[in-house]
């Protein structure tokens, strides 16, 4: 066992927290880190970061070195993603940096790959997702909207759900029923690449409790899809899609944003007077940020412990852990914020002329969207199955 | 000790319920999120059944019903999701009744026929919930008093015809009415600003007190009518919502944790109610006051966390119920003082409670 | 609604509260309070206890008048209970007075109720029970120990277990599979009522995590047990069994020793020194002891609003909110309590010559001890599952 | 930062596990329950595999290993229920390092030879943990010292050779070496008790610090090891245990709380074996010490009480491993503070933690 870095590693760190702190725009920064949530950042402020980390090769390091990668440890992986975080900086859109890139490359034709990997990496696309449907969310294999070959083309009919950022994207990848008669409901699926302005697709916002349009309902009705913009092979799209959520699960546990926000929350703090000084001094309080500045060590601790564990994007049961524990501490240091805000939580979205400090009116927002996290991307039911089977061999 | 709703208090529920049923928010469309405005309208029909004036005495100018009754008002208010100045407009005619003079005192009248709305004007801007005033100062001049400083947030500040806004004079902390104040949303500015003293200074923390514990338990009523919709509510999600071919209520692991919201809830219940009771015959019973804070305050995490959860995804949606139940259920426990500022307040008052007693001979 | 208390209400309160704290034996109440768990107390100080109540007609309030019970009110019932835990006063034996005396109350011929209802209620006959197999505890109805009827008796053969007290047991009630070939598990069994001193009956102690001899095995080898011995009807004795579980669960909520032990714990806080002054000042032990004291209000608001609804001796699922929650509390006060002691709850059972208070050494093996509360007398998971399905209608 | 353990630290493991294997109490006929006495066989079969001497340099007559090998054996100890003085005898014995003079030190050799059992004695009746003495006082006699005061609880005091007591010297806390002290259970009595003093007071205070750091570590190891036991233990349980018909693996609600009771192992896991390679660079380093305290002081909570809820009616007896992991873990939470404790010892910290940091370049 070895507690500190090696003189590579500590240089990697500090070549990392250098790059993030000095080279990444400030108005990015700014709007990513106020009210601790990134969901309502403008999308050019988006495609900024990502075009500036990729212009500096930090913005796909997890896919293959040829297509843009790079060949670091996992440690160092952890030390990228935690920086970047804890510098402010807005993660690689995760639909292209984890979800689907990595998918083209591992399973798309060198056509597909030529085509999409590079504009991918630099948010050139910006992709959207369309896996869940009304019927099917935990149960994603339920998915009904079908894709039927018509010569050289696709025809897509039905519905997803739950498309996050999809009124900003160019393109999405789809799971379809392409074999309505597969034995198992997992064997008829594929996955296809459609561009967002073909005929017949809507999307419809769906608004959230914090007054956001961050997720959509997206139609299909008879909508082509050029035939070469299937992903690897017809009906293999569960496949795919497995691989797709692993990637979507590792390194998942955003360390370093919540130590960021639990940081703050300490400034916070004190400045919320009390009859005897500041909540930074309320024994209630203190013992909750303290109890959370104990977790998110032992919750960064575990991530440099197994992460390493994981493989061949198999859904791993350490991500679950990750996932899991991850998610209820992000949202205990959401609640703990809107806690010490206090009465000034109550007012939002914030009214110009406010005495009240600008972080407050976000709190209770973010507080009530942040319970997705503990929903989406794999609900923490799903993963305490996960682990109840993987990790702890329970025969549920 | 009795529960029992008596036919009166049963018909007053039922006239709130149909009122509220058809001003309840509808979900579909760009449905309004956060905190809403004052919907006068709305608020003229609780005059006009009566809800405005019930905890008042009738020699005030109220209607001389109890604590119970208007707590069985917010309980319809906080299922209906109707957010409205209800606890809020209690709490200054609680002040008005224990601390102004006979001619301040007609002014109940105008609380309970809606004709005026009177708020009070307690909190300071990035200051904890506290009972007395910090930055907000009063300073005699001639007959009257001015005031100065920022109260934040002041919930319909902008809708009020009068303010009730404690502050600082001297030492101690006086109430003062603002009439026909202005407001930039939830914040009051005032610099040098004509005010009168209700009441006494002398008697103002007393009576402070008392339109504080009062105006808990109605906003706990609010709070519990929001957590007995959303626990029917998300049992009946899982009783019909498929997944992996069948309904969730298959799940034990969800139907477990739905009991134990089931549990949370008729224990606020209980809490409410003894509250609205204990209340009506002390208002300066802190105590009870306290405890009902910090009962439903946790209920109402645990019950809107859960609600959520076992919704997915759609239970944070502006489309859906239990979102903006989990909403309503988080403003009050940020209300009047959180449940962290009230186990702190029985804290310092422990070695006077000895044994938890509920029964009164 | 209606705060206060009758006069008559009040007057009986006065009564129950002057008797228990003036007319049952001091050293009754002091061995029951000490330690916080009364599960230790001499077999005889139980006797003189039931036998104290008795005479003064306050053992089995529950029963029906002619056979020594009272007419109250359901509150007079709470204000009965409560007082006497307030007290320190041991509860009447539950297996007596809450289970086979009721029982055999409502399904026993005359001959048994005149056998045996007056010397359970005065503890002549010290009753236990013996329901619970080694692979029937939660699923009760699973029970294998069989009774085969030869002329006028049964003959018993099996293996009972956690059968609380049965050292110091005259007699059990015990549920037997009558009828193996019955269509449902539920349908074949019986109730027979027998002499622990009976030939072939054996009794094993199992030693608890306290170090304490509270509960047994007992094994039955061809145990002939009289026909006149059969609770009401052959094979009807799972009708009985949910009467008497019914029973036991109602008003199961220990709301008196509860508020008791709470209050001592304030007593026991303010004994603790620390840097600045006593535990009592610590604001984390005093939050949760004010945390406690509202959960307790909140338990017996709800005993008082939810008790009057209980009908029929029908598991009632108000009580299962009362169980669940009663025993959570309790094992929270318990488990603060080991907390206040700290350091002191090291040290167990109690040395002679301590310098530390009398009441630390007990903590923590009251701790480990309680941690049954939410197991036995139906697991919390049994409650949960109750009110998932009677109160909210969920399908499971 | 690495995790992987070498082959070295393997193979100590693996001689402890071996030992401990048969050490391990059974569980049948009257099963021992609650603190037993000092095991002297043990303690000699520890000494024999070097694990008495670890963390302390060969310079002192140690084995100049490091902290993450006293872990890695206090993990097997409490894998296997062994309660012993594995941790306090490394409080005593850095303490001996840190601050003893260079003669004093020679007692490390005895320590890691098992030749002596050298136990603090920090504890005072009725008092919380705390690093200062307040009741037991040192006067200085002569070119000596005399002790007054009692400390209780101090386990294994009866079999100690010698006791390091803490004791008020002056304004400030001192630490005392007692030969042979007389014990009463686990109670010290001291009357103008002869003492000598450990290195120098001034020195003292940071000494405390450091071995008691120390020590919280290496008794997380022990907790670590009784989780370690209880998860599995449970889990198969869950799988093999048959209630109506059916494994109770079947049932949703109790696999998903063996799930989290895992989530919780795996993150005190993590947290231990860092805190024994950031104590074992720096012993001052009390943040982290505290950290580790609470992560395992919870987490132990958590899997002790759903080890025995999970298991049922056996899980309290003395019959089953899984009661006797629990009072392990549960005494091992209110030695050197408990979770309140240094959640309040973290509070008074946080203005100079910033952004929480483990990775150390």
């Amino acid at each position: 066992m070895q507690l500190r870095l090696s003189a590579e590693d500590a240089a990697f760190q500090q070549r990392m927290r250098e790059f993030f702190t000095t080279q990444v725009p400030k108005e990015v920064i700014e709007a990513n880190t106020s009210g601790g949530k990134g969901s309502d950042l403008a999308p050019e402020l988006v495609r900024l970061s990502m075009k500036t980390l990729n212009a500096a090769g930090l913005a796909v390091p997890n896919w293959p070195v040829e297509w843009g990668g790079q060949d670091w440890t996992t440690l160092q992986k952890h030390i990228w993603a935690s920086e970047m975080e804890l510098a402010g900086v807005p993660s690689p859109l995760a639909f292209n940096a984890k979800m689907i890139g990595p998918v083209i490359a591992a399973f798309g034709s060198q056509e597909l790959k030529e085509r999409f990997l590079a504009p991918t990496a630099n948010l050139d696309i910006w992709w959207c997702q369309g896996f869940s449907e009304p019927n099917a969310g935990s149960d994603l294999a339920g998915l009904k909207t079908t894709a039927v070959r018509d010569g050289d083309n696709y025809v897509i009919n039905g519905q997803k759900t739950w498309t996050t950022l999809g009124q900003f994207a160019d393109w999405m990848f789809i799971l379809v029923r392409t074999d309505p008669n597969a034995p198992k409901k997992q064997m008829g699926i594929s996955m296809l690449l459609l561009d967002m302005k073909t005929p017949g697709v809507t999307v419809r916002p769906i608004k959230l409790m914090d007054g956001q349009h961050e997720v959509n309902e997206v139609f299909f009705d008879n909508v082509v899809v050029p035939a070469n913009q299937l992903v690897g092979e017809e009906n293999k799209g569960w496949t795919y899609a497995k691989f797709l959520l692993g990637n979507e699960r590792a390194g998942v546990a955003p360390v370093g944003a919540i130590k960021l926000h639990l940081s703050r929350a300490k400034d916070y703090a004190a400045q919320v007077q009390t009859e005897t000084g500041t909540l930074l001094d309320d024994p209630l309080i203190a013992a909750r940020i303290a109890e959370l500045e104990a977790a998110v060590m032992a919750l960064e601790l575990t991530v440099l412990r197994v992460a390493g564990t994981s493989k061949d994007g198999k859904p791993d049961p350490a991500s679950s852990i990750l996932k899991l524990r991850g998610s209820e501490i992000q949202q205990d240091v959401i609640e703990l914020v809107m806690d010490i805000a206090g009465p000034a939580s109550l007012t939002w979205p914030a009214v110009e002329g406010t005495s009240q400090a600008d972080w407050t009116a976000g709190t209770t927002p973010t507080y009530l969207n942040f319970r997705k996290a503990t929903i989406y991307g794999g609900s923490s039911e799903v993963q305490r199955s996960i682990i109840a089977s993987a990790n702890l061999g329970l025969k549920g | 000790m009795d529960f029992t709703i008596t036919d009166e208090q049963k018909a007053l529920s039922d006239a709130v319920r149909e009122l509220v049923t058809r001003a309840t928010p509808e979900l579909t469309g760009d449905v309004p999120v956060g905190p809403q405005p004052h919907d006068a309208k709305v608020w003229q029909q609780l005059a006009e059944v009566g809800a405005l004036g019930l905890p008042y005495s009738e020699e005030h100018g109220g209607f001389g019903a109890s604590l119970v009754e208007a707590v069985l008002v917010a309980v319809e208010l906080g299922r209906g999701r109707i957010q409205s100045a209800y606890a809020d407009s209690i709490l200054a005619g609680v002040l008005v009744e224990e601390l102004g003079t006979d001619e301040q005192k007609s002014l109940i009248e105008a609380i309970a026929s809606g004709e005026s709305l009177v708020i009070p004007a307690i909190n300071e801007p990035m200051r904890e919930f506290s009972h007395d005033a910090h930055t907000v100062t009063a300073t005699q001049a001639g007959d009257g008093w001015t005031l100065s400083g920022v109260k934040e947030p002041v919930r319909y500040a902008a809708d009020a015809t009068h303010v009730l806004v404690t502050a600082k004079a001297g030492d101690t902390t006086g109430v003062f009415v603002v009439e026909a104040p202005q407001a930039t949303g939830d914040r009051l500015e005032f610099a040098a600003t004509p005010a009168t003293l209700l009441g006494t200074t002398a008697d103002a923390a007393a009576a402070i007190d008392k339109a504080i514990n009062v105006a808990i338990i109605v906003l706990a009523g609010e709070s519990l009518g929001a957590m007995d919709a959303a626990v029917p509510m998300t049992a009946e999600y899982l009783n019909t919502r498929q997944q992996f071919g069948v309904p969730l209520a298959t799940f034990q692991t969800l139907t477990h944790r739905a009991a134990d919201m089931y549990v949370s809830l008729e224990l606020a219940r209980s809490s409410v109610l003894y509250g609205a009771m204990a209340l009506s015959e002390d208002r300066s019973d802190a105590t009870t006051a306290s405890r009902v804070k910090v009962v439903v305050g946790q209920s109402g995490r645990h019950i809107g966390q859960e609600a959520i959860q076992l919704h997915g995804g759609i239970g944070v949606t502006a489309e859906y119920a239990v979102g903006h139940l989990t909403a309503a259920i988080t403003a009050a426990e940020h209300t009047y003082g959180d449940t962290r500022h009230h186990l702190t307040r029985l804290s310092a008052g422990l070695r006077d409670t000895g044994v938890v007693e509920v029964l009164h001979a």
